[in-house]
């Protein structure tokens, strides 16, 4: 295959990936967007392989190409639904390691003769390559839970982040100035730090912006490294990935209603509002049965239910479902209220149902449910809390501030279901807890789901 | 030149990137997060490029481990993303959308 | 390399003159092609280099012709669309907008 | 200047250029976005002076970009508002002549040496080049009314088309294979034929369509000749449009209800509908005098003006103004309402209100103002007839079936200004021009408002 035709087939494969990207945006279109994705992806590879007759160790490339494949395929689907953001991480993590590993190959093969301007891309793709790398196997750990959500602040954290960033920066420059093979290595490793001080100090609530803005990162480190092995290919997917990352991390960020340059640093402000927050416990709540929850619920008329990240904890959607279907069974109208950032990732909701088979006509988000809730008897609130917390509307000094919620305390009755009177993920408490017209019904959501549907089922 | 027209595909990527998704609903953050991550996956090629021009073992161990990273980013990346969006099937409206598209 | 540098931008613009354009309400359509024209004006740039670098009279004469021509596509497309546009001014709703923007 | 800067410059022009049409498709922006456009012009023409040190004739060259620009500033400053859309066809010829110009003297400066894609590339802007400037021109002198608005159909006029056609794409077929100065002039000369040909038979309503893809072809011939030139920016600028054009092109096709490929050959259709339309001259109508009409309004209540294409040609805006100015006065209710296709082109209405100083939020778009008509005492209707026809709810014959239209059948009584019983764009008469409660004022718009006011004024 010559080289002209590998160049064609280079920019069909970015053509699919514009498409993919565009799918990907419209909810009907996703799916195959998707999918013209990965058919571009699979183009790419045979071309590769088919294009360039120079290879060697073509046994050994299939191999690990296969053996990649399966580890990534295996992952994927073995992976439960309210693990996901962790994954994509991983994925996210691997994609810049290998990035810096291209360019650190390209080097060590002879790049030390190269322009000065592909030296500089090299470095690049190296630098950013691993803060990524670091950076984004660091929020699995978090968001998995192998290592504290809470953010981590080092003593003098600051100060060390900005002596490593800046040493990096001029090792970098050094670099690209006097290149040796140890500079390389040493950038590399400076890189890897640097990756994990960056993402130590983020709180729980941020992570995911923060792995929306390490996927930018290593889109541009890819493209950086299309620099490098002069692939056009590389540098249109690259740069789409940075810059529609770039603007999802802004997005996101908009959404959850969190400045994305404070995000870095959120840790300093989460602490001090995290201790306000137990102020609240000796004030006295009502709580209650599943028998008194399921004794309100078979009276009622209209109920909402308002779900959110303590359900995914719980995996309580399915539990969630079979109350529901018992309670239209009863004649009696439900509906769920999606709050657009409950859970921990957009959609998070709208995925864990939809894993239940909940239908989809049954969701109403937020602006459509709001004015419901006035006419409604119960609202059950099960593992949220921020998503209904009316400080967000009153309380100028809360980080919510200004977020519109669910107008749970308008309903008649509202029932919580969590497991302790700790506050969500804001850090800080919520009156509609003490609200006289509250009940709370404390334990895991499963189990308290389980209960109120055995208890209705005998009523 | 050569410099300027990659250069320039760098400047017209970025903002074909930055039109084709400022519309999405915050519902799609995620799955399209999972797919641009799936997307740099395609860096697998470079490492393949690397891989199979290595000139020592040191640069043929690095290659494969980066082809083994890149292929995770990739198929990992679209297998993942194409199931969450499974979860997605159904139009909100389907009625109101069948009707539309019925029209001639 | 080149040719495929080039062809990749050619479709990279492709795209990107579709999705610029892709929500223009239908009040727009007439300023947005007198201002597209205006665009191609630019063709003018070329007929300055080709008059330039002219052997002969008759090239000279078609190269100034070229110019002419060019410079009333650039010059007068871009005159008349701010004409047209000037009558646009005020926005419909500029209270509602205000107050949106308004917000910090 | 050295070249990379040149191409740096390029780059920036590029930008510019994506801004400015980003710019022009929202309404508040629009302005500032053709402003952006033009700094990217001067700049680009700025830079070519500046990077290239071998230009001869330079005084020569300021001459003629002196005089171009004076023609095109003059021109675009004078025009009535009302002459715009020819206008524009006129510049977007010029331009795609310019094109063509450069190619051909790109070729006889030794083009015959040059690889075949570069050939194919300059016989692609030739050809495309001159059907776009005589295509343009014909529109110009049709817009304005120069020669007939109708379809010009030839006898076998499809054949002759057809068969032009093809001969040009065999002698520019030709041409590539075997290069000649003289065979690259007769494929010019053909292509101007062509162009001609092509736009004949189009009817007086799709030439605003026609404009828009002839502007997209002109693009396309500028980013061929950035091929021919090697010039990144024309490549990225007429690609630009050119695909922005038919997009756009497609749009407002839609906007009409034109399909675009019909639109090509629309006139066989279009003649045949032309003389059904004389039908109704025989039934009666109702004929008003001024006086009429002013007492009419003067005991309104509530009256909604729609405007249309008449009212451009009568130019009859300030005293439509005025008219209203009087009415709101007495303390009667008044609002325009607006079709999208009212009048010629897109937005025709709104630019001439809006030269008449009309406050913006008298103006009401068709969804807005269609329920009002029940309870509006008269709807006066100026030179408009399309787009209030009720044949397009209810004759599935009629050019116009499905267009939806203003309800001005709704309204309590109708008063039409216009010159006859000649009917509107489509050719098609008119049932409401006989209803009982429609009267008629004949005469020229402006004469008529001005003759209403006047009999106001004396009441
Ligand atoms: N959606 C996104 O994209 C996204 C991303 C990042 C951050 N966020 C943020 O996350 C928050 C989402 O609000 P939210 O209302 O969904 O959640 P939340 O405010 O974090 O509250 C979750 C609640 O669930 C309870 N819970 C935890 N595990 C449980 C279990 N096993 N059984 C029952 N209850 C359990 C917790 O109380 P106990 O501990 O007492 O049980 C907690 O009160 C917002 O602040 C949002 O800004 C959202
Ligand atoms: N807006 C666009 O972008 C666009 C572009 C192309 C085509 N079109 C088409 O143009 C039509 C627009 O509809 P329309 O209702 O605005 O116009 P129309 O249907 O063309 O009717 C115009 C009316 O104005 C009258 N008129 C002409 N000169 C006049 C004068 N000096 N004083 C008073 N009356 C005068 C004519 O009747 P007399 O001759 O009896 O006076 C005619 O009935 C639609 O069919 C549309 O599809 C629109």
């Amino acid at each position: 295959m010559t080289s002209t035709w590998a160049g064609l087939a280079g920019l069909a494969v970015s053509v699919c990936f514009i498409l993919a990207l565009k799918g990907l945006s419209g909810p009907k279109t996703a799916r195959n967007g998707n999918l013209i994705g990965a058919a571009g992806a699979v183009l790419a590879v045979i071309v590769t392989f088919a294009s360039d007759s120079h290879l060697e160790h073509l046994p050994l490339l299939y191999s690990a190409l296969a053996v990649g494949s399966l580890i990534g395929w295996f992952a994927a689907r073995q992976v439960k639904m309210t693990a996901m953001p962790q994954l994509v991480a991983l994925f996210n993590g691997v994609g810049g390691a290998t990035a810096a590993l291209i360019a650190l190959i390209e080097y060590l093969s002879g790049g030390a003769g190269e322009t000065k301007l592909i030296l500089a891309a090299t470095v690049f793709t190296a630098l950013v390559g691993c803060v990524s790398f670091t950076g984004s196997v660091l929020t699995f750990l978090k968001l998995q839970e192998l290592i504290t959500t809470r953010p981590i602040v080092l003593p003098a954290g600051r100060f060390i982040t900005s002596a490593v960033g800046v040493i990096t920066l001029i090792s970098a420059v050094d670099m690209v100035v006097t290149p040796t093979s140890a500079r390389l290595y040493l950038l590399c490793v400076l890189s890897l730090v640097l990756g994990v001080l960056v993402v130590l100090p983020v709180g729980g609530a941020d992570v995911p912006i923060v792995i929306s803005l390490l996927n930018a990162f290593t889109g541009l480190s890819v493209a950086a490294s299309g620099y490098v092995l002069d692939s056009v290919l590389l540098i249109v997917a690259g740069t789409l990935v940075g810059a529609s990352g770039t603007l999802l991390t802004r997005m996101m960020a908009k959404a959850m209603g969190r400045p994305l340059l404070k995000t870095m640093f959120g840790a300093f402000t989460a602490v001090a509002v995290g201790t306000a927050a137990t102020d609240g416990v000796e004030r006295s709540v009502r709580s209650s049965s599943p028998d008194d929850v399921a004794i309100m619920l078979a009276y009622a008329q209209k109920v909402i239910i308002v779900p959110g990240y303590g359900l995914a904890v719980a995996q309580a959607q399915h539990a969630l479902r079979e109350l529901v279907d018992l309670l239209t069974e009863r004649g009696i109208g439900v509906a769920y209220a999606i709050h657009p950032v409950a859970g921990r990732m957009p959609g998070h909701m709208n995925v864990l149902l939809a894993e239940a088979n909940v239908p989809y006509d049954q969701l109403k988000e937020m602006d459509e449910v709001n004015p419901e809730f006035r006419s409604a008897d119960v609202a059950i609130v099960v593992g949220a809390n921020d998503v209904v917390n009316p400080a967000a509307r009153t309380d100028k000094t809360a980080p919510i501030f200004g977020m519109p919620i669910l107008n749970v305390d308008e309903a008649n009755q509202v029932v919580f279901l969590k497991r302790s009177m700790r506050p969500g993920f804001a850090g800080i408490s919520n009156e509609l807890l003490y609200d006289p017209r509250t009940s709370l019904l404390f334990g895991d959501a499963k189990d308290s789901l389980t209960k109120v549907v055995g208890a209705l089922k005998a009523l | 030149m050569d410099g300027i027209a990659l250069l320039t595909i760098f400047v017209l990527s970025v903002f074909i990137g930055f039109e084709v998704i400022s519309k999405v609903s915050s519902i799609l953050h995620t799955p399209l997060m999972s797919g641009a991550n799936a997307i740099h996956g395609v860096v697998v090629v470079g490492a393949i490029v690397v891989a199979g021009h290595a000139q020592d073992n040191v640069q043929l161990v690095l290659g494969l481990v980066a082809i083994v990273l890149g292929a995770i980013n990739m198929v990992g990346g679209f297998v993942v993303t194409d199931r969450m969006l499974k979860m997605f099937t159904a139009p909100k409206k389907p009625a109101a959308d069948k009707s539309r598209e019925a029209r001639p």
